[in-house]
């Protein structure tokens, strides 16, 4: 019981960074029909940033806002440079544009940082928590928590403000969005931002838990997506769900069936989930924005 | 028009020609080796693939490497561990990927747009795992070897020249079939899926049959080239056919046009030359510069293609072809024949 | 709109070309600060090219940037001290990106630039699949894979040598450790990757020859952000030790989530590929404790002067720390396989290929920095396990064990 | 039994009845307008018959055949051909190959025989570009032949869309407001196009808000609103039905 508890542990903490590179998955996605192959990318400008400016000396706190303002500038230069000037290309193009991105940031990082793994300490210190004979360790309930944090804010910001509202009526109908006067181009521009922030957020905390390299984008580019097609790619709530669901059947997968398979679970995974149930496995419970 | 048939034929002539005329070039060139040419050659095969279900189905693949993959392994264990003669072993691998296009084709065509790239990027990651994982067939992230060279009756491709010539060939061969599609009753129908799949249904084209027939058809080029590939190296591990070697092919089918049977090979020639050139030349510029500066280029590239040639070099080639013309016959106004001159340089 | 967008890339060059200074100011700030040349003769003359096939960029780079700081070090070193036969050494340095196409390629342009030997590529599917393209060029080429498989059977690769220890001799010398504390029952945890593959096959083998009992064999992903899943799975079969096969940041991690959510309090072993002060860095704390089996550079200050490797630690060891700051675990292969060419050229007294091998073939012991290599015609390692030794780590330095 | 014969159809978008119980009738040889105010549900219809959408009840049967719920491809192969109120071309094809395209069903080239140009790919190559250059002819498209259809204008481009289906030499034919956008003599050409083909024994449904058009070309109109078939009968006494009146007034006043 305590080593299936010790599964579930591993899990929640590796879903919650899933779940969080989902969540700007899905704003994207709503907001601009867009699928952001960059979107791990900005999770691992920000680590990596991070890291650079602690290791700079920079308090912990400051060093991790820039290093999450500097991942949502990344954002914002996707929107701007490249997505807003090809808004009137096709979605296959538009999807292969995002690949391009990506790819130029993985090597902007490798040119600034080098191929050497760097990490640094977790936020607070101190031997992990005992529940029911699993160990959690500190970062984790941070990592936790920050997502917790994260839900809360992202559901304030789409149910009380005014940029919230427009953006989520620009998901349901660009055009009718349009001819409120919001301005369809606007919204992407946030979108790309806020989600580059959401990843950015993930990745700071992330970094105590493993560490940060430059080409850590693919792989949780492709857990975020993962995460945010099992909720149905509609909702930032869906994809943190789903995102803590891949997260624990991996680990238990892990502890029960095949380490080998494990990376195998999260793409069958993916790969049913878009075959049999396109619109997620938690459409049903229409957890749409909120 | 474009080019009549024989006119058609003339400029094949003269491609293959160019393609021969590549090797001393090649031999010329500081940063370009004969070995370079095969995989150019080997990368512009199972890119066409890639090109017909993009282009001429309008659907995307973002897991085009594990056909690839497929055919190399195919041969890598028929020829090497039950000595198979190559060409079965080739045929073999095609057939295969064919049918698991086909298949996947079937589940994966009833998605739209995103989700259907996402399921051929899951279906890829899929197949990665199961080549590393599967090791008593694969040999894991070991790979495997002892792959003989491709032999058929007299002819042995050891060495790079030889290799490239028959994989040029080999090439001539593939935009010939796909340029034979084109102007054909099936072909006409892909095309007409990719631009409207209600009308294309409104004339009694089967739209799921159809897409997953140039599914199919695009996994045997790249089952072909996978095949040749093995031959070639000798050996196949896992990291050729993970997901960045199907972006390369992406990239390589955008970047050189997706409206065209020529995208494939000047996509896949600009990317051998962007990265052999920026590896030679950078380091001149920068002490100490890796492989990073030729990624940004890379990824760049591709942005800055997408966004200013949006029908890719082909596509950029042909207006300039046509502007040429223009200017050569004195300003005329644009006939019809011109405008399609740009539509199609098929 | 138009203008706008213009503003957004005119931004975006600016950035650029800032970005572009920055790292070719950091280009310049790691130059060559050679010490005045002390030595005597210039090398004269044509110079001899040397081919460095490494993955500097990709799933393999965490090495590829050791193998060529080494590389760049000893070429330094070379032709400060009159180069190699009175002719100075030019190394061609590629970055094969880790793709085993690539590096087949790599492998053929770097024989038509004309270089007399290569070195790399640094990875065993790389140098599987450039191995077609060496066996035609003929000339010699020092591989850092791991697996035996690329000089073993070494009729069928006549030109090919290797300076890393073959997994199967980091588990003799990890056993040679086990046997003196009594450990039977092992659990193993490898990285799911070329690496982690070979130590698995050694350790499978050595289980085979009856010498040790696997009771637990776990893989995890080599991004894999927590792996105590498979940690909590090994120690459900209680070993008595935990052998951790894996390159950073998956070595570092797997002794992290041991010590700090498990607290296993059974030995775990690292091979000599967790990477040296990457794995002090990536574990902290929890690094203390931990045993690794490596070649003695690790611990070149340790070693006593009655050491045969003394000397050639000594300088290799100095140049190194100098330079870069802090020792590598990789470095040491590359700058054997240099050194062992330029022995060999020396003895040849010529570049001919057939020479060179010939001379590497019956040149007797080379002192390297990795080991004492003894190659032969049978023999294109010449390593012995015994020259591995047992370190570990105690207040963030590594200490000799034995 | 009649051409085509829809019986009791109904669809429903949600809590929506698009078409509600809709039965109606065309007769080979003979030229049937469907009308109505804007939302009637006769693009609805249109759908129903050429397979895009699957009523919840009711059968639509061609030549006696029962085709409800058939898929779209399978209903075009018998011979029913439509166009759209979208047009819906094949973005930059030529006008040739657009009707090429059209002769999907007459012809039966697979793609391997295309790939290695065996025999019959050369015959039906052969007979369908004779019997395209016929049609083109007949429609005065031969001079735009190998334009592009993007480069075409509009009025052009709507026949463009009628040579596609009339391509597939249906006996049945659904036009989806063919005169919409066209000028008036545009849409006169057009009427007397579709009063030359009943005569030959094509069946045609279409869809039209042109009531000059529907007036002097049509034999047959049936009148839709709000899903239901509100009157049907020859032009003349449909015109002067008070329900009809009433409707398109409503319209009119809303």
């Amino acid at each position: 019981m305590s080593e299936f508890l010790q599964f579930v542990a591993s899990g929640i903490g590796q879903g919650a960074i899933y779940g969080l590179v989902g969540v700007g998955f899905v704003i994207i996605y709503n907001v601009t029909g867009i699928i952001n192959f960059a979107q791990g990318h900005y999770l691992m400008l920000s680590a990596l940033t991070a890291v650079s400016l602690r290791e700079a000396g920079l308090p912990a706190v400051p060093a991790l806002l820039v290093a999450i303002v500097a991942g949502a500038l990344a954002g914002v230069v996707t929107d701007r440079l490249v997505i807003n000037p090809a808004r009137r290309h096709s979605p296959l193009m538009l999807i292969i544009l995002t690949v391009g991105v990506a790819i130029a940031l993985e090597g902007l990082a490798l040119l600034i940082w080098g191929v050497n793994p760097r990490r640094y300490g977790p936020f607070t210190a101190g031997p992990p928590l005992e529940v029911a004979g699993a160990a959690i360790s500190r970062q984790t309930l941070w990592v936790l928590g920050v997502t917790l944090a994260m839900a809360l804010a992202l559901w304030w910001f789409f149910q009380r403000t005014l940029v919230g509202k427009a953006m989520q009526a620009c998901a349901m109908n660009r055009d009718a969005a349009r001819l409120q006067a919001i301005n369809p181009a606007q919204m992407s521009l946030y979108a790309f931002t806020m989600a580059a922030a959401v990843a950015g957020v993930a990745g700071v905390v992330l970094v105590p838990i493993t560490s940060a390299y430059y080409d850590m984008g693919v792989p949780f580019g492709l857990k975020g997506f993962t995460a945010a097609v099992i909720g149905g790619l509609v909702s930032p709530f869906g994809a943190l769900a789903g995102g803590l669901s891949l997260g624990v059947a991996e680990a238990v997968g892990v502890g029960y069936v095949s380490s080998a398979m494990a990376e195998g679970v999260a793409f069958t995974v993916l790969a049913l989930m878009l075959v049999l149930r396109p619109e997620g496995l938690l459409a049903r419970v229409r957890m749409r924005w909120a | 028009m474009g080019l009549n048939r024989w006119g058609f034929l003339a400029f094949l002539v003269g491609i293959f020609g160019l393609g021969v005329l590549l090797i001393p070039v090649a031999d010329a060139l500081p940063f370009l080796t004969r070995a370079n040419l095969v995989v150019f050659a080997l990368h512009a095969i199972a890119a066409m693939g890639l090109t017909l279900v993009m282009g001429f189905a309008g659907q995307v693949s973002l897991g085009h490497a594990a056909f690839y993959g497929v055919g190399a392994y195919a041969t890598a264990l028929l020829t090497a561990k039950l000595e198979w003669h190559p060409l079965l072993a080739m045929a073999t691998g095609a057939v295969m990927a064919a049918i698991l296009a086909a298949l996947l084709g079937r589940v994966v065509f009833r998605l739209r747009g995103h989700f259907l790239a996402m399921a051929t990027l899951a279906f890829g990651l899929v197949f990665y795992v199961v080549m590393r994982g599967w090791d008593s067939l694969t040999g894991g992230n070991q790979g495997t070897g002892g792959i003989p060279a491709f032999a058929l009756g007299g002819l042995r491709l050891d060495s790079d020249t030889s290799m490239y010539l028959f994989l040029w060939g080999v090439l001539m061969v593939g935009i010939v079939a796909a340029r034979n599609l084109i102007k054909s009753r099936p072909g006409r129908a892909l095309v007409a899926v990719g631009a409207s799949e209600v009308a294309a249904a409104s004339v009694g084209i089967d739209v799921a049959r159809a897409k997953m027939s140039v599914f199919a058809l695009g996994a045997i080029y790249a089952s072909v080239a996978g095949s040749l590939y093995a031959h070639y190296v000798t050996y196949v591990s896992p990291d050729s056919f993970g997901l960045l070697p199907s972006l390369r092919f992406l990239v390589i089918s955008t970047v050189g046009g997706i409206d065209s049977v020529w995208g494939a090979p000047l996509g896949s020639a600009v990317v051998v030359l962007l990265t052999e050139g920026t590896r030679e030349v950078v380091p001149k510029f920068v002490s100490g510069a890796t492989g990073s500066y030729e990624i940004v280029a890379y990824g760049l590239a591709l942005v800055l293609v997408l966004l200013f040639l949006p029908r890719g070099l082909a596509g950029g080639l042909a207006l300039v072809v046509q502007r040429a013309n223009e200017w050569l016959r004195g300003r005329e106004r644009p006939t019809p024949a011109a405008v399609l001159e740009e539509v199609e340089l098929r | 709109m138009k203008r706008k967008l213009r503003f957004w890339y005119a931004t975006a060059l600016l950035m650029a070309s800032l970005l572009f200074l920055a790292a070719c100011a950091g280009g310049e700030e790691e130059a060559p600060r050679m010490p005045t040349p002390t030595a005597a003769r210039q090398p004269t003359g044509e110079p001899i090219k040397i081919g460095v096939n490494i993955e500097q960029s990709g799933a393999a780079s965490v090495q590829g940037e050791a193998y060529v700081r080494a590389a760049t070090l000893w070429q330094e070193k070379v032709n400060r001290e009159g180069g190699i036969l009175g002719r100075p050494v030019e190394l061609v340095i590629v970055d094969n990106k880790s793709d085993p196409t690539e590096a087949a390629v790599l492998t053929r342009r770097l024989v038509q630039q004309g270089v007399v030997a290569i070195v790399g590529p640094g990875t065993s599917p790389t140098t599987l699949a450039a191995m077609n393209a060496i066996l035609e060029s003929k000339i010699p080429v020092f591989s850092m894979g791991s697996a035996d498989s690329i000089v073993v059977p070494v009729e069928q690769r006549p030109n090919v040598f290797k300076t890393p220890f073959h997994a199967s001799q980091n588990v003799e010398a990890i056993l040679v450790d086990m046997k003196r504390r009594g450990i039977q029952r092992i659990g193993l945890l490898t990285v799911n990757n070329p690496y982690g593959e070979s130590g698995l096959a050694a350790w499978r083998a050595a289980e085979q020859r009856g010498e040790v009992q696997i009771v637990a064999a776990e893989k995890f992903e080599a991004n894999a952000t927590d792996v105590t899943p498979q940690l909590t799975r090994i120690m459900s079969a209680n070993p008595q030790a935990v052998v951790v096969w894996a390159i950073p940041p998956g070595a570092p991690l797997a002794r992290r989530n041991a010590v700090e959510n498990l607290r296993i309090n059974v030995p775990m072993y690292h091979d000599a590929g967790a990477g040296a002060e990457l794995f002090l860095r990536l574990a902290g704390q929890s690094a203390e404790g931990a045993f690794m089996i490596h070649p003695k550079t690790l611990v070149w200050d340790q070693i006593p002067p009655t050491d045969r490797q003394y000397q050639v630690l000594q300088e290799f060891g100095r140049l190194y720390t100098q330079r870069y700051g802090e020792m590598s675990g990789f470095a040491s292969y590359v700058w054997d396989a240099l050194g062992l060419l330029k022995a060999a050229i020396e003895k040849a007294g010529s570049t001919d290929p057939q020479a060179i091998i010939r001379a590497l073939e019956t040149m007797g012991e080379y002192v390297g920095a990795t080991g004492v290599f003894r190659m032969d015609p049978r023999d294109h390692l010449g390593l012995s396990a015994s020259d591995l030794v047992l370190v570990t780590i105690k207040n963030g330095k590594w200490q000799l064990v034995r | 039994m009649s051409l085509l014969e829809v019986e009791g159809v109904t669809v429903a978008f949600g809590g929506l009845r698009a078409l509600d119980g809709v039965s109606m009738k065309v007769e080979a040889g003979k030229v049937t307008a469907l009308i109505g105010p804007n939302g009637a549900g006769k693009t609805t219809l249109l759908n129903v018959v050429s397979g895009i959408l699957r009523p919840v009840r009711g059968q639509v049967r061609f030549r006696g055949r029962d085709i409800t719920g058939w898929p779209q491809h399978k209903v075009a192969s018998l011979g029913i051909a439509r166009t759209f109120q979208d047009l819906q071309l094949f973005g930059n094809m030529t006008v040739r190959e657009h009707l090429l395209v059209g002769r999907y069903r007459l012809t039966h080239t697979s793609l391997v025989e295309a790939l290695l140009r065996l025999p019959r790919h050369f015959r039906e190559e052969r007979e369908s570009r004779k019997a395209v250059d016929a049609l083109l002819a007949r429609l005065g498209l031969s001079d735009v032949a190998d334009w592009p259809v993007n480069a075409l204008p509009y009025g052009k481009q709507r026949l463009v869309g009628v040579a596609r289906a009339l391509a597939l030499e249906p006996a049945l034919l659904l036009l989806d407001e063919p005169t919409a956008g066209l000028s008036g003599t545009e849409a006169e050409e057009v009427g007397q196009l579709l009063g030359l083909l009943a005569r030959e024994g094509l069946g045609v449904l279409l869809v039209e808000h042109h009531v000059g058009l529907v007036m002097s070309y049509c034999d047959w109109v049936v009148v839709l609103d709000h899903g239901l078939v509100i009157a049907q009968g020859v032009p003349e006494k449909v015109q002067s039905d008070p329900h009809v009146i009433e409707a398109y007034l409503g319209e009119e006043a809303a």
